[in-house]
Order: structure tokens, then C-alpha cells, then sequence
């Protein structure tokens, strides 16, 4: 399947990049669209993760055509 | 209800004003007993460091989303007449404003603590990311905010 | 610091930026980064009755004394930039805004804390007296207030 | 001595004046003060006084000049 991956702030300057399309196998968490995304980099665990534009855990179960993002510690306000 | 995500500069007063003008006179005449409100400005110092700008960058779609629910679960919470979230985004020069946060009701507890927990919310979950330019030429991301409570 | 009682309409956003441009903006370049602020508006129905008009009677002198009294005890129990209290007197009609509170520092803790503890303050000591005048033409005295926490 | 009374809102009302000047002996009482303005009425307890606009109690000590006020709980905001 294929997921859109996208990255912010901090995170987008670390991998030098600001999203990216991850071809996978059909049955993935968000851990492994990370490892693959990454190119197999640990995640910090303040990290904040979201699928389609809603909070989700590492270990949510992603779907094709899914926007799965990955971003430091919010700092608005 | 309203949430706005915007690269422009804006006056907080005269942005509850035009609101008011346009949302509140006339649906909640006679209705209004507390609008309590928080703006949020950009200071030119931060940790113990001098501060000359600031990038302010979201997360286009979920940030809008997110506000939208905050705002929905304060309505659930607390008894509101309506709710205005103003954010700015983009780049900012120091006295600017960031963000802007007002509630009505009818009564002042539920407008002081609408309003208290729409900023906290808003501070720990909506995806903005500040990033500072310093007076001595670094440029840093906030890595978090100060407590609220 | 500003405290303020008068019988004239105020529309308080004006007040709020108009006392920014005289007492804050230059003062404070830099140094603001939260501004709280409250205002109590006039409804047109209370206890389940309806109400066209209100008398706002004060203590002259002493109800002065004690809005800048608690002014200072917020600036000693909170780090603040500046407070401004404006309240209205006199014959007022609904949706007439009644009181304003603006607080602004440097954190959004202090300035939501103290504008909070300043209404409490302010609705629990300072010498004002409202008088309903009622849509079935009754008049009558408020007893007390509504619980604020 | 000479002590200037005051009365506000429902009690400046129901007294049928604004305030009055009082001259009692040169020992009392807001307590006192209040039996001879209103000419021997109960106190109710939710009154509330002041001795020259600072709140104070109904046994605090009068002095010669003092300004004293009575009137209901405050409703303001």
C-alpha cells in the first residue's frame, strides 16, 4: 500500500525533508511507516504522531492512502 | 464558533470588535454577561536570551481541526454563547500578537475558565511550532512552553 | 495602573487600546506576552426575570480606594506589567458593558490568575449596589451575586 | 464628639436618607454609632460597615471625625 508521511519543524529539518510517499506491505503500524520512512532512525519518544490529521499511538494499524505525520513537542500559543 | 489560521498581522481588540459586530450584537442581545479573553504576544526575550523574530509554523488542515474541537468540547464543557480563536502563523516581529482567544457567556465562570482551558489545550496539542531568531543571529525551536498552571 | 469609575458608556475594546497605546507600548516594548482581560455586560434577564434597566450606585471615595487597593495586592501576589479597572455607574441599559478588568505580564499564568482573583475581589468587597429595573415595572435591589468558582 | 453616618443602596431606603451626623460621648462603638442613626433598629448580620471607608467591624472604636458607613452585601461587576 501506498501512505503519504510528512514531517515538522524540528523533525522536517532533521530528515531534511518534509514529507514522502512509503510504498509498504499491507498490514503496518505507524512504527513501521517511521522505521521506512526514516530510513530506519529511532524515534524519540516525545515525538507526536498523528494518521490522517488525528492523534494516534506508534502502534495504530495505518491503511493505504493514509497521511501519517510525525512532529516534535507543540509550541503554540 | 469561529477559528482563524492567518499569516497576517492582526489587532486583537479590533478583531473581538468586528466579531461582536458581526456574531454577538444581535444573535445574543441581551444574552451576554461575560466575555472573558487571552492574547498571547511575542516578547523579545525567551530563556534568558534576546529575541528579534520568530517562525511560526503548522500543521495546515489538522491545526484548523483541532481548534474546531477544542472549541466544540469547551461548548459541551462549560454553557458558551460562542467562541473566537484567532492564531497567527508565519513570520513575527516581537509586540506582535500570536494569538487571541475569546469567550462570551452569560455568566463569568464559565467564560474565565472556557477561556483558560481553550489556551491550555490549544498550547499542549495544536500543532504550531515556534522557532526563534536571536539577537545574536542563532535561530532555535522552542523545544516547550512554559507551565500554565 | 488605572482605575476608573464613571457614569459615561465605554466601549471597553476601545478603552483596552487605547490604554495599550498610552500606557503599554512603549513601556513595555518587548516585555508583554499575555494580556487578560474581563468584561461583565449588562443582560436583560436575571433570577428568571426579565430586566430593561439597571442603577449602579457606588460608595464614592471608598469604592476608588478599594479597586486600587486590590490593584496592588494582584501586583504583589503576581508578577504583572500593568492593571486597568474600569467600572461604570449610574442608569445603564442592556448590553451595556458594567465592568472591565485588563491584566497584561510576561506569562499567561499570571495574567489569567490575577484577572480572575481581581473580579472576585472586585464583585465580593467593592462598595457597588445594582438596582433592576424590571420589564413588568418592578424595581428591585440585587442581593448578591452569582457564585464565580 | 461629632461622627458624619452614611447609608447606601436598600438601607439608604429604608432609613429614608443618605447619612446623618451624629454626636454621641467620646467612647463608642460603630454598634453604638448604627443605634443612635437609626434610631434603635436591629442590625441585621449581612450589613456591612466601614470607618472612613476601610471595612471594619461593628466593635471597632469610633473617633471624632470618623466617617461611617452602612450598607448591604456589594453587588458589583
Amino acid at each position: 500500500m501506498t501512505v503519504s508521511v510528512k514531517f515538522f519543524a524540528s523533525l522536517r529539518e532533521q530528515m531534511g525533508c518534509d514529507g514522502a510517499t512509503v510504498e509498504i506491505g499491507e498490514v503496518a503500524t505507524v512504527a513501521d511507516i517511521w522505521l521506512q520512512a526514516s530510513g530506519g532512525k529511532a524515534m524519540l519518544p516525545n515525538i507526536l504522531v498523528s494518521i490522517n490529521q488525528e492523534y494516534c499511538g506508534t502502534n495504530d494499524m495505518v491503511s493505504s492512502g493514509d497521511e501519517v505525520a510525525f512532529f516534535p513537542p507543540v509550541t503554540g500559543g | 464558533m469561529s477559528i482563524e489560521i492567518s499569516e497576517a498581522a492582526f489587532n486583537p481588540w479590533e478583531a473581538i470588535q468586528r466579531y461582536e459586530q458581526e456574531h454577538i450584537v444581535r444573535q445574543y442581545a441581551g444574552k451576554v454577561g461575560a466575555v472573558a479573553t487571552f492574547i498571547g504576544t511575542m516578547r523579545d526575550f525567551n530563556e534568558g536570551d534576546g529575541v528579534m523574530g520568530m517562525e511560526l509554523e503548522h500543521y495546515p488542515g489538522m491545526t484548523e481541526g483541532h481548534l474546531q474541537q477544542i472549541a466544540e468540547e469547551a461548548a459541551t464543557k462549560w454553557t458558551l454563547l460562542d467562541t473566537l480563536i484567532y492564531h497567527r502563523v508565519g513570520r513575527l516581529i516581537p509586540d506582535e500578537p500570536i494569538v487571541l482567544v475569546a469567550v462570551w457567556s452569560s455568566h463569568r465562570k464559565e467564560a474565565f475558565e472556557a477561556c483558560r482551558w481553550l489556551m491550555e489545550e490549544l498550547k499542549s496539542k495544536a500543532p504550531f511550532w515556534k522557532k526563534e531568531l536571536l539577537t545574536n543571529g542563532e535561530s532555535r525551536w522552542v523545544e516547550k512552553n512554559t507551565a500554565g498552571y
